[in-house]
């Protein structure tokens, strides 16, 4: 299988969809003639010209809203939102439009729209620039919302969410962009909405966690794997819908189980899993659920004030080893 | 681009055959007669949550509608009974609707605000202030994107106006040629809140300036100098794939919704008086006779058959059943087909 | 003590801070010549003025960032959300600027507003006007929210709110603008903000509700009273910053909890709620907290999906009997 | 209200004198030397995030903010180094922020985007393209409520101009009669998007009459020009409470960002270099030296002023600590007093 870069991976999954089917387009900020602020869409103004791949100007509930409406009569667009933090600027079209017209309009029209681009922490853009934005839509009944920790999962969960007939949330990560990987070349390769995966297989506790605090986990995980504490780690990968049996039965085999989420913890993501596992499995669990999560601040942009905003490496496994010897563990 | 610009009313009067007029006067009447029966539902408690009422204001709707194919699009605000019922939807489905049963348009799930009707190409029903002409620059891209020559028009208040999507949308659609009308229904007020007191521009056609856009006002209460208006700002976005701002100048005769009944806090009795004199249906019902396309026997006629479809919408309205419950948790996604 | 309307309470406590503190104003659609779109603001054009009362056009971003711009040199705006709704469209400027700039500034300015308005579901409203905002806002640090179920906290939070030197969301509701309580006449009664109230002593359960939620728990505990079931009700108040010691207290004499919150379950308040309880009161437990939450679906417009849509009485009652037989209760 | 349209440059030459110019050459030598440094600065690591460089746009700025008093505001976008320093910010504070060191001005929380310095009344520093012009609206809604005739001034980038919050800030603005002044620099690229791209309308000083605003373009690589304009402006918001829309026509000769270094994608060479040939500072000091105002010995004075103070700047960023990371959860909420 060809290793490839995350970055790559979208970008491939955006070139495969479009040559299939006339009616996906993109449209966004410097999508077109500079070619991504983040060169996703490298190269496809120039496959696919300007009717398909659209530059806006800096408008996001206007273009964001036209996606919406021109999904509305049948095409599927894909939206880039240069980085999430704009969303918020598009926010009442998301929830208000996207996610609610098939309910409204009882099934009569439905929205194949994918709004994608990066989000999460990257580096020293302080308070507006980084932020975990999931939060603002996996409460949204109608939306899905995606976060692909890896080139394969990017590229497969990518085709999934333009071929899906729903809004969906694709929520990518600057510092993943370069993060390389297998990624098959099958262009009817795609990974289905609403699966978590295994990553790492263990025994003694579950790791819940993806994108950049998946890759920390990993790190943990082996770090603790010497001191012999077997962790397993799930991703997610989609979040609404959330794959819960997935998680559960990790956790229904481990006995224990970490979250992990690099957004401030108070009502995040963290909250709903460390609930739902602790309410279903309340009878197989050994010790109480831990959330290790982003610090309940905004970002600040001095480095080392970033570096103690989000989960640490230690943090993760201080956490681990609390849960393990926690209860007797 | 080509720009209009309103150097006075310009009285065209373009030809009226009887069956244009007749057309034209029974939508204004259905509309006028299905929104009074809506009010006694609503006093009667048949009909919840908010119900808004366009009564004065039916010419826009059916003037401007009357210019389209039925494949092209209309989408509205939360005030749309009009410009849904003009565009061709089953009064019966709409009045269920607005009970709530299931075979309301929407299945029950919508209610008065969120009309949507795919079979004659009706868009909705969208009840936040200005967020659905983003939508409508979408549609028209669709249009552009397919070269299908498939027309929008967007009716909104001028409540919208001084929202930034009003101002974004108008950017997107005249910067890429886009084949839409916007279509602001002015009647001076966004509930409480007078023109005046809500843009430093009162003369909302002026906006289309602003953005090099074919632009112009017209008398909201005249069916035909409204069709006389959007019909060439249709030419104009199918030909030219070039949208259209135009001012249509109207009123409402009640109050913001049923629970704003008189709407005299913020104007007085007697402007409300004095605009009901431009009754836009009996402006136009004199002016058939007057024309001598419309003789008073028509008249009758229409108002019968106009009744009785109203009465049949209640009718069927009130032997809909209730959605059946689980469908609180249907078509929310979409299966994939 | 007079017993007033929930609505008159609201009025009262902006009439008095006005008449404290001239930098006190109210900005908003229709708060001046019209009183209201729900007359929370009645009598105050008359009483101050339209340099006080300021009826804006519909511009949400627009005049909530006026608001913040007012705050950051001093003012007190109280700027009101015709229906929290149409936050959405001014969310950027809640999240990215009033809730940061006294972060970003490194202390320099702070941004004493608050925001208020109804939220919740309403009668029939329908999907775009019928919704439980709250979760658009007490995930973000900066910000405080405080839901107010009673008159006299109407009042006596909201006064505390327009004191506060920080962004504050209030959200009231539609459905209790009418409830009446005895509501103290003292200018200088004052709720802090970040404090819940144990509102029934019980010694079963506690339940963990706000609202229109709380009137429907207090019910099923008058209910359950009958059958030997003794319910605690706790009332949060401020969602943000959490009163987790009341909560946790509670929770520690009755060994049980049930959190009901309006709004989609999914991510949502009670899960953070949920979350936190077992994460801290693990051992205390006898059983799994359980959520009774919202369906996770748009509001929809027919009277009786409508009521499907929102806890009952009968789902609480359900709950808080499954979790008192739960593990030998 | 009143209207002022563009009819050609009408040059006016005010007065200039040694003074005024020694102020306007050493601010716009500072700014321009400051970010010269802090891209190296950038380059070496000592900087991280985005980095915005204004250089070639320092006339506007300096030439905009030379007629307000102390007491006034100005706010601006993350391109606001030129801003915070031209009202008065210490230039070592400022380094010591980008730095993201404790003494920095917003003690290193808040970087490059986010300079704040209430001592010199310069409100931000804002990162949301647009999101502060409503922000203006509010500071001058705050000076009129006092009625204390403190003034604001807004600069953003022609990149807001297709935002919604323009729109509503204009018509607040307009509206209200509020005492601010909006000064688009329009370097006509936001990022990658030339004007055309982005604009139906690409006059932008226009937009003002759709607000019966006042209105004007002005040349701003022309520091008197700019001072000018905006001192007109200035004027009118003090003493009429009244808004007004100021187009200043500049060029930025650097990339969007350090991240974009070379600026080549989206715009010839040829088109930058001609553009140079009109850099604001080379302009006034030939113009200062021409009109005998200013010796070429008063320019080699200035220049080591500038650079010392630049150098002290480095020296004092690189001299304070890292903040304390306690700090990062200090400033979130203040503690009433
Ligand atoms: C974004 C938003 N803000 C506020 C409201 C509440 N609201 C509903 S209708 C309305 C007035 C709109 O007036 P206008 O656009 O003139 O339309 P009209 O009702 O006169 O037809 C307002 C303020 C809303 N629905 N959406
Ligand atoms: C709402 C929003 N959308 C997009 C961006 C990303 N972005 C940052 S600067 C910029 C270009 C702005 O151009 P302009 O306003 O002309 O200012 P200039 O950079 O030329 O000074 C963009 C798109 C942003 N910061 N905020
Ligand atoms: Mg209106
Ligand atoms: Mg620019």
């Amino acid at each position: 299988m060809p290793v490839i870069t995350y970055r790559e991976a979208l970008n491939l999954a955006l070139r495969e969809e479009m040559q299939r089917d006339d009616r996906v387009f993109v449209i966004g900020e410097e999508v077109g003639l500079y070619e991504g602020a983040y060169k996703v869409t490298q190269g496809l103004l120039k496959e696919f010209g300007p009717r398909r791949i659209v530059d806006t100007p800096i408008a996001e509930s206007g273009f964001t809203g036209a996606g919406i409406g021109a999904a509305m009569v049948g095409l599927r667009p894909v939206v880039e939102m240069m980085t999430f933090n704009f969303a918020l600027l598009a926010l009442d079209q998301i929830v208000n439009s996207a996610a609610k017209l098939h309910y409204m309009s009882g099934g009569q029209y439905h929205i194949p729209i994918v709004i994608r681009g990066p989000g999460g922490p990257a580096h020293q853009l302080a308070a507006q620039h980084s932020q975990s934005m999931e939060t603002y839509f996996y409460h949204v009944p109608g939306l899905k919302v995606v976060r692909p920790s890896t080139p394969a999962d990017a590229k497969g969960l990518l085709k999934s969410a333009i071929r899906d007939d729903n809004p969906v949330i694709f929520i990518e990560s600057e510092t993943l962009y370069a993060v390389k990987g297998e990624v098959p070349e099958d262009p009817d390769f795609t990974i289905p909405l609403g699966q978590a995966v295994v990553r790492r297989e263990g025994t003694d506790v579950t790791v819940v966690a993806y994108m950049g605090m998946y890759y920390r986990a990993m790190e943990a995980a082996e770090e603790l794997e010497k001191e012999g504490i077997s962790v397993e780690i799930v991703d997610p990968r989609t979040l609404r819908p959330m794959d819960v049996d997935t998680i559960m039965a990790s956790v229904r085999k481990t006995h224990r189980a970490v979250v992990v989420e690099a957004g401030a913890g108070f009502a995040g993501m963290g909250s709903e899993i460390s609930a739902w596992i602790q309410e279903h499995a309340f009878d197989d669990l050994d010790a109480p659920v831990e959330r290790v999560t982003g610090e309940n601040a905004p970002m600040p942009y001095a480095r080392n004030l970033e570096r103690a905003k989000t989960p640490s490496k230690d943090k993760i496994i201080a956490a681990i080893r609390h849960v393990c010897y926690a209860n007797g563990g | 681009m080509a720009q209009r610009t309103a150097k006075g009313p310009a009285p065209r009067v373009p030809a009226l055959d009887e069956e244009l007029a007749r057309r034209l006067l029974f939508d204004m009447m259905l509309i006028r007669r299905f929104e009074e029966k809506a009010g006694e539902m609503y006093a009667l408690g048949k009909i919840g949550g908010f119900l808004h009422l366009s009564i004065g204001e039916e010419a826009v709707a059916v003037g401007a509608i009357s210019t389209l194919r039925p494949d092209d699009y209309a989408i509205s605000t939360y005030r749309e009974h009009g410009h849904c019922l003009a565009k061709g939807s089953d009064p019966r489905r709409v009045m269920a609707e607005l009970f709530g049963r299931r075979d309301g348009l929407s299945k029950g799930k919508g209610g008065s605000m969120h009309l949507f009707d795919k079979t004659v190409n009706f868009l909705g029903g969208h009840a936040i202030v200005g967020a659905h002409l983003p939508l409508a620059t979408g549609v028209a891209f669709a249009s552009k994107y397919r070269s299908d020559d498939r027309v929008i028009l967007c009716f909104f208040g001028d409540g919208s106006v001084p929202e930034g999507e009003f101002h974004e949308s108008m950017n997107l659609a005249a910067l890429w040629k886009l084949p839409v009308v916007f279509i602001c229904e002015n009647n001076r007020y966004a509930m409480g809140t007078s023109l005046e007191r809500a843009l430093a521009q009162t003369e909302i056609w002026k906006f289309g300036h602003a953005y090099h856009m074919a632009c112009e006002p017209v008398d909201g209460m005249d069916v035909l100098a409204v069709r006389d208006s959007i019909g060439k700002a249709v030419e104009r976005a199918r030909r030219e794939s070039a949208p259209t701002l135009v001012e249509a100048r109207t009123y409402r005769f009640r109050g913001h919704s049923m629970r704003d009944p008189a709407g005299a806090v913020y104007r007085t009795k007697e402007e409300v008086e004095r605009e009901k004199l431009r009754d836009p249906i009996v402006l136009f019902r004199t002016r058939a006779s007057e024309a001598g396309v419309l003789t008073d026997a028509d008249v009758k006629a229409l108002e019968k058959d106009v009744n009785d479809r109203v009465d049949e919408a209640v009718a069927f309205a009130e032997a809909s059943p209730e959605p059946p419950v689980e469908w609180l948790f249907t078509d929310i996604y979409k299966e994939n087909d």
